[in-house]
């Protein structure tokens, strides 16, 4: 029998697609950043972008879009949070295990001429923004990020962000400030030019929108969609925008905050 | 696999080449409409990939006469060992479609064009567009379009009840294509009847020149949460692994009703067995759909596979080993 | 799971228990039919297994009037995420059937008997031989046969079309029963129709109280080494997860034309979810089948996920959650 | 969530159910023999029954049915051979690792009142009687085996019996004599009275069937069919016999030799 797989061709001409190695693994209640050895990914990636991994085990027909955490030098990181059968077997990899992933795939946060940055996250949509801190705090800029968490469960994941000023709200009061990530923004005190950037639930990028227009900010949202493909043949994951309707895994997952409309 | 059970070496390369109609194709591997987007995996391959396309043709998505914006998300998620699918057809009309044809002009394999509508004019409006534009269009100007797949089997769009549930639909939609065009004509059947062979015979009499299946299963998901439907359309269609015995049944009904037909069998192929299955059901060449968002090299996989299980089983050819579930 | 996401405690115990017509059931789990046999259990078990009896009613293996040996091997094999059967209604027929029925005369639940036949005649004399039966049997010596479920809907036998494929011949097994009994009556719908509505609608004019749906979907799965039909009988019917979606949007257009009916929701059952799922799109009870292959507590265990996915969602009752994925 | 099979209620009623660990693993080329810790399998087992085992990871929806190869104090074993997606599976089972079985399943080879046996194994089909083996020993009885293999490969799984005459062949002539299970039956010098007991493919079991009774003996076969329930509920296994149609899970798998038509 021919087992799917094992007689894969060259996969050379993907610029997208690689076999990699699982170097370290760390937990954080039901989250895990898997770092992978992925120097093909690692070498294009930028922050905002995305992979598409094949669930290992075969009880996963469609691959899982996740963000890059972090990229330096031949790593990739992934910050998974377990809440379907898919992510939970990918937060239970171990160091050594293999993963096929295909990526850097998608948009990118625009991060030329920045000098202050706020980064506004909702749950396991904080992701991309540990990426983007990185390349934006290299580049010089000031970097603020406020997080909204539902509980402490979920608050968890902030334990593996290493970003200098980052705010933390927890709805339950448990971890952090009281309340959401809106109450955090309401008690900054914002420069103006400021580039906001938001990833998280629908509800929380609304009323972020609406708070960076009331402010007179310009910014920039990762938005989530359901995907098959995630590499554009489908259609299967669009959103509305000021442009039409727009893949989020090929015009996206970055988009203007301006041209959504959540 | 390297030599068969008998000891005796494998035929190296079992000849894949296969006549669909008058489409000569180089495999029996085509992808399914609405599951591969030519251009998108052309701009993620470092190579020339109009060299290397693995499809022996090109199936884009359904074009309809006038732009679709398709269905409310979302549209598509995961079912056990299957997908489901509302994506609503969403295409840029084929006015929009036919200008950006020289953007792939140079792709050296016959193209299909599948094509939708909710009449049976607006089937044909589609096809005579092509028709005229392939006409006038200068050498190496346009691909090579070859014949027209007509998707009269979505479930995603609201036309009331599926043109392909019903014989009479069906042979308006195909006599008006027929009228058409003198290129090749596939229907393309929907799995949601009672009998597949019923609606093949009406449009096999209407002048279709062969017959592709199975669409997709009309199915429900709900949202775990809120256990509402979870697809925007609410309803959505059904495909993947979880759907091939249907899909071989369906296709072996209709192979063994309309024995001569070019028959391009589909329905959760993920390996080069189950497209060696469809073969052996009676299929002329195979369509591969949900597969392709498993990996960029699914086709090339798969085709590798194929070319194993036919040498595995001492096939010199792929047409060889057509119908050969369908003996008694 | 422990509470609700707004905090507040769960309802401890939802109340579990639904009236499928005229049938009181503890809560909406049954078996379907062909899939669990109450002896072969009973006698596995250490303890009273009629006393620990886990489904709320026994539907048994379909009873034809003539003993049928049903199709040669092989009969069953997996396919992804779903298995394929053609068991061919193997039975000793009803006077042999009713000979044992003292065994199993202690089960508290109601029992609704599958009944199968070629012809109108043979529904309608099983039916008739078993309220003979019931009627004249001394009290506590026959189980508390309640209903009826005509099986019009099994892929594996070879009587032509399928009954339940066709409204005129629904319609006459169902008037026939109908005539016979003044018990309830379920009409078992096959998915393998254009609309299954449409036959749903031949059945309750005919008389029936109520509908079951789904049964199998007609498939085809090859031997991968011969390439030949794997099958004894060459075709079978396909269930499990695989096949969930199909049957739910199928109950979901049951539910939805006829919103009084009871009506028993069934197809790849597997956890206490897909339980809910069949409810929210409008079963009154719940048919679990092929899972009943993957444990012998998969019963239990379905009914204890059930009552903590209502409980999680707040509903109080089983009835309660009748429906909710129809309203928009 | 509920995940599935996380909220069993109590098994201690099912006398086949067991969740058991892996204890021991030995592998012989595509063979595996995994030794498990099933007290309350073990205490009723007897050769020739199997167990249903639950194929872990989630790729496979039913239950794999499998002889029992050894049973002592609270362990069986089990000899798997890899031949499709779910025996792969547990092959790759490693010690500690959890497996859910149901058994001991079928009716047993009686083994009662018997002073000569000789087993007659084809492929996997000796499985189950390396058990019998130790029975028919510890009886007291005089055992002889005669296995076949088709080559090299799968005379792999002879090397984890331990039957002291035991002959083997194989067709290709790597390992034993050359030929079949019959070339190995023809050279023996079999005491009248000797009881046979045989399991393999259709074919072989024809031939032994046929040879047997030339013999003027009489014996008992294991057979195989594929199953669903594997506990008599489904009617998916049956065989033709002279009894009728019977279920190999529950009047099977062992049958006497004069009463089935391979
Ligand atoms: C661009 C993008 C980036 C993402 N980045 C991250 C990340 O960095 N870390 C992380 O933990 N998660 C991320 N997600 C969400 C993640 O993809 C889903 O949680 C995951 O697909 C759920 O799969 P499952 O098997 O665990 O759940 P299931 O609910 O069992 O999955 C069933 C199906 O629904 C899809 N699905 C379920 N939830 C979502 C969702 N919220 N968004 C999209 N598809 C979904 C799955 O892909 C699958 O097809 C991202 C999603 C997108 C679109
Ligand atoms: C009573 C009995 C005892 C057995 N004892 C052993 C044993 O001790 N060791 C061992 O390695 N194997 C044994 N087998 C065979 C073993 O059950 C099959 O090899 C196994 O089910 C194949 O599963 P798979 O997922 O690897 O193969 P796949 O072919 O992928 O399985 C697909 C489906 O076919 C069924 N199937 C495939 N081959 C067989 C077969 N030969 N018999 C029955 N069902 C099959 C599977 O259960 C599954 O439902 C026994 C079978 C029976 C009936
Ligand atoms: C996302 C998606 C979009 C599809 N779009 C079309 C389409 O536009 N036209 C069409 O004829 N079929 C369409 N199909 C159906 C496929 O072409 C194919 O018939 C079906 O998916 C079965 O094959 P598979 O199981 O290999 O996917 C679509 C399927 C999917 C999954
Ligand atoms: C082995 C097997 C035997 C079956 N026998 C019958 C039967 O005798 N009568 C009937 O009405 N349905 C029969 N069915 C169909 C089931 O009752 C049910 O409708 C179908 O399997 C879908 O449910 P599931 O996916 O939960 O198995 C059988 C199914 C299986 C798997
Ligand atoms: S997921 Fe397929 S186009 Fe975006
Ligand atoms: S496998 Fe179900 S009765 Fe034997």
């Amino acid at each position: 029998m021919t087992e799917a797989g094992h007689t894969h061709g060259d996969h050379s001409q993907w610029a997208e697609t690689s076999h990699c190695r699982v170097a370290a693994v760390r937990h954080f209640g039901a989250f895990a950043v898997l770092e992978l050895i992925a120097p093909r990914v690692a070498r294009r990636a930028a922050p905002g972008q995305f992979v598409m991994v094949t669930v290992p085990g075969g009880g996963s027909f469609l691959r899982r879009p996740i963000s890059l955490f972090a990229a330096h030098a031949d790593r990739i990181s992934l910050l998974v949070e377990a809440r379907g059968g898919g992510t939970e077997r990918l937060t239970r990899l171990d160091v050594g295990d293999a993963v096929e992933v295909a990526g850097p795939l998608g948009s990118a946060f625009p991060t030329e001429d920045v000098s202050n940055a706020l980064l506004v996250g909702g749950g396991i949509g904080c992701a991309p923004l540990q990426y983007l801190a990185d390349e934006l705090s290299a580049a010089g800029a000031h970097v603020t990020a406020c997080f909204g968490f539902r509980d402490f469960r979920s608050a968890r994941a902030a334990g593996a962000f290493t970003i200098d000023r980052l705010w933390v709200a927890t709805e339950d009061g448990s971890v952090g400030r009281a309340g959401t990530v809106l109450h955090l923004l309401a008690a900054l005190d914002v420069s103006p030019g400021t580039t906001v950037y938001a990833c998280g639930p629908t509800p929380m990028v609304a009323a972020v929108q609406r708070w960076t227009f009331a402010e007179g900010l310009h910014g920039y949202v990762s938005l989530e969609a359901h995907m098959a493909c995630g590499t554009g043949s489908c259609h299967g994951c669009v959103v509305d925008t000021a442009r039409g309707k727009l893949r989020v895994c090929a015009e996206g997952p970055v988009f203007r905050l301006d041209e959504v409309t959540p | 696999m390297t030599e068969r059970a008998n000891g005796a070496p494998l035929d190296p390369s079992p000849d894949l080449s296969v006549s669909l109609g008058p489409i000569v194709l180089d495999h029996p591997l085509v992808d399914a409409s609405g599951t591969f987007d030519l251009l998108e995996y052309a701009r993620r391959y470092d190579g020339d990939y109009f060299a290397d396309f693995p499809y022996a043709a090109y199936v884009p998505k359904t074009v309809t006469v006038d732009a679709r914006t398709g269905n409310p998300a979302p549209r598509v998620t995961e079912t056990p060992s299957g997908m489901i699918n509302a994506i609503g057809l969403e295409n840029p009309g084929v006015r929009a479609w036919i200008a950006r044809l020289g953007e792939w002009a140079h792709l050296r394999q016959p193209v299909i064009v599948s094509v939708g509508g909710n009449e049976p004019e607006q089937y044909a409006a589609v096809v005579a567009a092509l028709d005229e534009y392939l006409d006038a269009a200068a050498p190496g100007a346009a691909p090579s379009i070859q014949g027209y797949e007509l998707n009269i089997s979505c479930p995603n769009v609201s036309s009331g009840l599926q043109i392909g549930a019903d014989r009479a639909a069906t042979a308006e939609v195909v006599g008006a294509c027929r009228e058409a065009t003198s290129r090749f004509l596939l229907a393309k059947l929907t799995p949601n009847v009672r009998d597949v062979t019923e609606i093949g015979a009406a449009a096999l009499d209407a002048g279709a020149d062969g017959l592709s299946l199975i669409n997709t299963l009309k199915a429900l998901v709900l949202d775990r949460d809120t256990l509402k439907p979870f697809l925007g359309n609410r309803t959505g269609g059904l495909c993947g692994p979880a759907v091939k015995p249907v899909a071989l049944r369906m296709v072996a009904e209709v192979a063994q009703a309309f024995p001569d037909t070019p028959i391009v069998g589909m329905g959760g192929v993920a390996t080069g067995l189950d497209a060696l299955e469809f073969i052996a059901c009676g299929a002329t060449a195979v369509g591969v759909g949900a597969a392709n968002f498993t990996a960029f090299e699914a086709p090339q996989r798969i085709l590798a596979e194929l070319r194993e299980e036919l040498a595995a089983r001492g096939f010199a050819s792929a047409a060889d080993a057509r119908g050969v579930a369908l003996s008694s």
